[in-house]
């Protein structure tokens, strides 16, 4: 067990520190101007290494440096209570609850959409096309409306987020379940067609097992897509609660530090969703070796 | 003008006129049956006006040249292959019906296993499909499995296994489930002579037994001799029936048969079809 | 025949539309006859899905359910009098199409052939030169796989600004998005992709001592097409979203993003369903023709060869 | 209680402290009435969340109110808090702006959806052809692009994006500004619509000038405390992103645009400021915002007057 | 115990001590060579301690029970399959360096067709990756195809063939190269008598002429005492060679030959090491 630890942490960490490397070089380089004009005064006297200590802890960065964002994560987290809007985690809490609640909403959805496809030319023919159709139709545009419309149906709290979610989410789901239903070798469906299985037997024996690889990686692609729809869904609700409202508002106050923590936070629960969904796959497709 | 009368040799009507066979009696009766297979090129013809019928009971093998379109004949009476022209029944009923009430068990020519399932589930599969309890499918699983000898792999995956072991588990998965018409596509093609010689014994005692009606499509003129109430030779390019065969050896057989002259006749016929065949695949 | 009476039976509805008179009544009497007219829809569209015999027929079927779509939407709208500003109908739509198209033609360009176009085939490109180029290297697969999961996770609306600040106002800043957007799903796919040839394929590869760019390129860049194609598809409608909605963030006076937010906040809606129209006729366009390319390649392959 | 839903247009700060205030401190529970305050946002429009029932009465800008209007959600101002505009162009002197002739060939930043028409409007005061004489840009909703040089200048409100420019290390002296109440371009801002056919509903009325006497006292006491009302917006702010300092300062700034807080006219739509703003919408640009004039139809002082009882 | 001596048979050294083989003459030289296959339940030893060396321009085949280890064994050889203990060399290299110096072809089990190439471009892949150029390539595919009996299907794609074509392209595919030492698991096992003794045949002509080395897996004594310099026969569990037949039959054969009482004695011989090898599993 511990040499694998190694031979996965120390992967993860090489790239984790050039990462942060490129990044310190990028802040100096990018905040090097703005230092220059805002920060560095009188104009022109400066030495290098002030330049740079300048250019790592500006008030209003374009690219704040990693320890400024990590200070400003320990500090939203440390300071205050959990309940409070001003600890990051409160946010990350509400956004999880969207995001998975639209997750499972949209992996059903799509689950279920592609049996339906898989099984009737008519849908097949019908509704796919337009399925793709209404993932051009760009959410964040109708968003706003979808939210008014499921407000005055009598939604509200974290169901019309979720829905956006879900909108998100159903697809990469529907399109890879309908490729993976289809997977199976002709004479797989051939033996099954020998036994008179039902549509019902072939589904559950022969055309879902065949499916579960594609499904994975379609639904960590769709708990992803889950979570920028939550985090959208966030912004016409009106800058309340959530990882969405807090890059809304650190951007509109003009935080850029509170911007890339809330930034970072996101790509962390990304990360933490992502590594659950690869857990059960694991588990669920685990063959003895 | 060559295509032999498509009833010639059938047991209950060797002398009988052709129409004179009860329907009861017909397992399966291809009538005039062609398949071709559009391609971007020239079309294949898989199969030309082919005639057969199998009463029941019998255990009919195919055997010709490679392509010759014995696979596209099976898979015809087993519904997995629409004809372009003619007609087939099986049991009466067309082979969509057929297929519908379960008649038959197929043997694909090459296993067919689903990776995901172990050796023991795949041999369960079809005993779930129809519906039985666990216990019982996997009691006959077993028993199966120890029929083809394979006793001791139950939990492995088929990526596990030898080519022959898999095809071994496909026969067990094809004999459990006790099907009325049984089709087998090379069933015994991967495996060595004396595990062969001992699954074709089996064979032999269980259709003896139970009489379960069988097409069998094999490569071994022995093989083909040895377990046959009729053989049929087929010819490819179109594919069509050169020649059908009917045995005269008792329907009680062992392996010692084969040492005896009546045995040797009828293979030399056979291998004289066949050659036939094969000319007739060098003209066109 | 289905279809017949079904389109019958929809414009006696559309008749009794503007003659059906008193508020109140108007919707509790046409209700039955709009869904008695939606099951003969329904009908209809099956009917035309169980036709066979031409490759037409499948975009007939869909076209067919389409237009039911948007009749029933003309209707309903009109029928239970939703204000203009959250749904219009599409003839109000289609009329902006017409009236407005040259600013919108003007918005496609900037959004799609420019920051759409640029960002997808640079998304992919490098999602895919990537994947190959990690392909061999256990060791940054694992370290970058994780990282640049991050980057699919890291939602658009934090980028867009983001990109805007970095990039400028103008298109680049857009495409940037897109690539960020189009590259894990290309990456994740072409790896898995390049994973999916089979053990036996690659074993026969190995007797023939072929040399890696042998392999790549006889055995398993053929064998992860599907996969490739799968994630370019995807990508294809991702870029579109992700263009429009960056244009949010700031962005010169053009763009079907721009058109989209300005417009709906001067309650124009009209042109801006116009505008996602064109959003989504481009989207369905760039996926029909990558699933016509994906057949012509990728024609092997069980699914395709199923459904062809 | 009488259920009564508000909804703000943009994000909780002290632009709306007033009625932020008048919740904390119960005046809206003294009148009778139970008010929720739905926070706004870039993305929400509150003509969209009033069409479709979610809130009574929002708070808005005229222009945007009277293109809703046309575009046939029949919106009136029954209360106009604002009584001076707080835009305004902001614009490095680095860039070589001194005077608004100066704007020729520079590129200006300018908020969009129904708020560009008061500049389209100056612009063809000027002779200035957007897209060719001057470059326009959609601005987002921070001011990045004057920090990174990508525009001479920006919109800016007096209370909170000049300020966030300053907080960003510019100094004031290095920075020029022209406001659109001095160039004669202003229009109204944050005014309290509602729905028309609801206003023929008495009880609808009364509850509204309930509202109205609610809200007035809100701002009144926030006008003349800027630090509690600071407090009490900070506290409301579900995002945790506002902080004491900058919203007292956007309050002391407010303040300067109701200039009848403490006297009886507080929320008095002046018809002749109306009519001004009408008159920019109407001929601002190529596309105006509204094609026809709406008339008096688009205001009453019913409600305002029945607050004062 | 009951192993044989691994040179058993080899013809430059049929009298003289093991260690006084040449390594020149070797082509294949396995030493005490384990395989076992790690598995969740008890592990399989697919090979245990063979022994075995093959001489330049032998002509050896592999026979044995169903999952005793011959394609293991084939496997190992072909550095397709790391060993467990033990060592393995070809022509004096590791296997890998034999591999990768081109020394072999090998005929998998199953057809293994790129279904995205044409019949005919599938046979092209091995000379176009040798760096032919394209016209030699097309001309030695199509040389090959004729031999398989193929010509008129180059332009079909794999699924288009009943099983035995594309195992006849796969035949056809290995054989286009010219390998040094080629190696075929059950080439012919989806083949018709007939198509199956002409291909013998030309098989047989081919080893005549060029006198390369070939490692043959198959399941019928017949072929196996046909073709073969030397004939080993492998049990299973775990997989080991239980004896090795050195062919009495001279160099020059035709399919006459199959009559002759020597054929017939040799072919008795292995059928009885066969059966050895299945008690040996039934024992286990
Ligand atoms: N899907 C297909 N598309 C086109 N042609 C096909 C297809 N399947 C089979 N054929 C052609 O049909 C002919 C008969 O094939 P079939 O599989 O029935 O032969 P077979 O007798 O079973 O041969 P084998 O003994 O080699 O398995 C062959 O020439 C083959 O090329
Ligand atoms: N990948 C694997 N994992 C585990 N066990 C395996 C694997 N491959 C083969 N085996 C086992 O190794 C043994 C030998 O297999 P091998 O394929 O060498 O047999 P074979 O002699 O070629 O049989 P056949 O004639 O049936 O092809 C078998 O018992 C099989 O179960
Ligand atoms: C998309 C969009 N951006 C800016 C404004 C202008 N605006 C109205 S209220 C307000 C808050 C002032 O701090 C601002 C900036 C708008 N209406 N819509
Ligand atoms: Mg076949
Ligand atoms: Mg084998």
């Amino acid at each position: 067990m511990k040499p694998e630890l190694r031979e996965r942490a120390l992967p993860v960490a090489a790239v984790l520190a050039a990462v942060l490397l490129l990044w310190y070089a990028g802040a100096v380089g990018l905040n090097a101007a703005g230092a220059i004009e805002r920060v560095l005064t009188p104009k022109g006297a400066y030495t290098t290494s002030e330049l740079i200590a300048a250019t790592l802890n500006m008030q209003r960065p374009v690219l704040p440096s990693p320890h400024q964002v990590i200070a400003d994560l320990w500090h939203s987290i440390v300071d205050w209570p959990l309940d409070s809007p001003r600890n990051l985690l409160y946010h990350v809490a509400v956004t999880a609850e969207s995001t998975l609640v639209g997750f499972v909403l949209g992996t059903l959805l799509g689950i279920v959409l592609a049996a339906a496809i898989v099984h009737s030319r008519t849908l097949d023919r019908a509704l796919l096309p337009w399925i793709v159709a209404s993932q051009t139709v760009p959410v964040l545009a109708i968003a706003p409306i979808v939210l008014v419309i499921l407000g005055s149906l009598g939604f509200s709290g974290v169901a019309p987020k979720a829905t956006i979610a879900m909108y998100l989410c159903f697809f990469p789901v529907t399109v890879a379940m309908v490729q993976g239903l289809r997977s199976p070798q002709r004479i797989e469906s051939e033996l099954m067609h020998t036994y008179a299985a039902s549509r019902n037997q072939a589904f559950w024996m022969l055309r879902l097992p065949s499916a579960l690889p594609f499904l994975f990686p379609s639904l960590r692609i769709g708990v992803a897509a889950g979570l920028v729809g939550a985090m959208v869904a966030e912004l016409p609700t009106g800058a309340q609660a959530g990882l969405g409202a807090r890059l809304l508002t650190g951007s509109y106050y003009g935080n850029t530090v509170s911007i890339w923590s809330a930034l970072v936070m996101s790509a962390v629960l990304g990360l933490v969703l992502t590594a659950a969904v690869a857990g059960v796959e694991k588990l669920v497709l685990r063959r003895p070796a | 003008m060559n295509a032999p009368d498509r009833l010639q040799g059938l047991p209950s009507s060797a002398a009988a006129p052709t129409i004179a066979v009860p329907a009861a009696d017909v397992a399966v009766d291809v009538r005039r049956a062609s398949v071709v297979y559009p391609s971007a090129d020239a079309p294949v013809r898989a199969l030309h006006e082919v005639d057969l019928a199998i009463g029941q009971g019998e255990f009919v093998s195919l055997i010709g040249p490679s392509g010759c379109g014995k696979t596209t004949l099976l898979r015809v009476i087993a519904d997995l292959e629409p004809i372009s022209a003619g007609e087939v029944l099986v049991n009466g009923m067309t082979p969509r019906e057929a297929r519908l009430a379960r008649a038959y068990g197929y043997v694909f020519q090459s296993p067919a296993l689903f990776p995901w399932r172990t050796v023991l589930a795949n041999v369960m599969l079809p005993l779930q499909i129809q519906g039985r309890t666990k216990a019982q499918c996997e009691a006959i699983a077993r028993e199966q499995l120890e029929r083809v000898g394979l006793t001791g792999f139950e939990r492995k995956y088929p990526w596990q296994l030898s080519g022959g072991m898999q095809q071994r588990v496909s026969i067990a998965r094809a004999l459990g489930f006790e099907p009325k018409l049984l089709m087998m596509d090379e069933p015994f093609g991967a495996l060595d002579e004396i595990t062969r010689d001992r699954l074709n014994e089996q064979l032999q005692q269980l259709w003896q037994r139970e009489r379960r009606t069988v097409v069998f499509v094999t490569h071994s003129i022995a093989e083909a001799v040895y377990l046959s109430t009729r053989i049929v030779v087929m010819s490819p390019r179109p594919g069509r029936i050169l020649k059908v065969i009917r045995s005269t050896l008792p329907d009680e057989r062992t392996l010692g048969l084969r040492d005896t002259p009546e045995f040797m006749a009828l293979a030399h016929e056979v291998r004289e079809g066949l050659a036939a065949g094969h000319g007739a695949d060098d003209e066109a | 025949m289905a279809l017949a009476l079904a389109v019958l039976a929809a414009i006696g509805l559309w008749w009794a539309l503007p003659a059906a008179g008193g508020e109140g009544e108007r919707s509790a009497l046409l209700t039955p006859v709009l869904l008695v007219t939606l099951l003969l829809a329904a009908w209809s569209v099956r009917r035309v899905a169980a036709l066979d015999g031409h490759r037409a027929y499948g975009t007939a079927t869909a076209a067919l359910f389409g237009l039911w779509v948007v009749y029933f939407w003309e209707v309903s709208v009109s029928l239970y009098q939703v204000p203009r500003v959250l749904l219009p109908a599409p003839s109000f739509i289609v009329q902006a199409l017409i009236d407005r198209w040259d600013i919108l033609a003007g918005d496609f360009v900037q959004t799609v052939l420019k920051a759409v176009l640029i960002g997808w085939a640079l998304g992919c490109g490098l999602g895919f030169a990537v994947g190959v180029a990690i392909d061999r290297a256990p060791f940054l697969q694992r370290g970058l796989l994780p990282l640049a999961s991050l980057t699919s996770t890291v939602p658009l609306v934090a980028v867009a600004p983001i990109a805007v600040m970095w990039f400028g106002f103008e298109w680049p800043s857009k495409a940037a998005v897109v690539v960020l957007m189009t590259f894990f799903p290309m990456l994740v796919s072409t790896l898995a992709g390049l994973q999916a040839a089979g053990r036996l394929e690659r074993e026969l590869m190995q007797t023939y001592a072929a040399s890696y760019g042998r392999t790549l390129l006889d055995l398993r860049l053929p064998a992860a097409m599907p996969f490739i194609f799968g994630a370019m598809k995807v990508n294809a409608t991702l870029a579109l979203i992700g263009a429009i909605v960056a244009e949010f963030f700031g962005s010169p006076t053009v763009g079907l993003g721009f058109r989209i937010s300005t417009e709906a906040a001067k309650m124009n809606m009209a042109l801006v369903w116009g505008a996602i129209v064109v959003a989504a006729v481009t989207g369905s366009a760039a996926y029909a023709l990558l699933v016509q390319l994906e057949r012509r390649i990728a024609f092997w392959h069980p699914s395709v060869r199923a459904t062809a | 209680a009488e259920k009564l839903t508000v909804q703000m247009k943009w994000v909780p700060q002290a632009q709306f402290a007033g009625y932020y205030v008048a919740q904390a401190k119960g005046y809206y529970k003294a009148e009778g009435l139970d008010v929720t305050i739905k926070p706004g946002g870039p993305d929400v429009s509150p003509v969209q969340v009033i069409a479709g029932n979610q809130a009574d009465v929002v708070v808005n800008w005229m222009p945007d109110a009277l293109a809703a209007r046309e575009a046939g959600v029949p919106l009136v101002n029954i209360a106009q808090v604002f009584d001076k505009s707080g835009l305004m162009l902001t614009c490095k002197k680095a860039s070589g702006v001194t005077s608004p002739k100066d704007f020729k060939g520079k590129t200006l930043g300018v908020w969009f959806g129904g708020n560009e028409y008061p500049f389209l409007n100056w612009m063809a005061k000027l002779g200035l052809k957007p897209d060719t004489d001057v470059k326009v840009l959609k601005q987002g909703f921070n001011v990045d692009p004057l920090l990174q040089n990508q525009a001479a200048c920006i919109s800016t409100m007096i209370y909170n994006e000049y300020w966030q420019v300053v907080d960003a290390g510019v100094k004031e002296s290095d920075l020029i500004t022209f406001f659109y109440e001095k160039e004669g371009v202003a229009s109204l801002e944050d005014g309290l619509y509602v729905l028309e056919p609801k206003l023929k509903d008495p009880a609808f009325v009364a509850r509204m000038a309930k509202f109205l006497k609610a809200s007035f006292k809100g701002w009144n006491d926030a006008v003349k405390n800027p630090e509690e009302a600071a407090k009490i917006v900070v506290a409301a702010d579900p995002s945790g992103s506002a902080t004491l300092p900058v919203q007292t300062r956007q309050m002391k700034n407010i303040a300067t645009l109701i200039s009848t807080a403490g006297t009886k006219k507080i929320g008095y739509l002046e018809p002749a400021a109306y009519e001004r703003t009408v008159k920019v919408l109407l001929t601002g640009g190529s596309s105006p915002v509204i094609k026809k004039d709406p008339g008096k139809a688009a205001m009453t002082h019913v409600v305002w007057e029945a607050a004062q009882k």
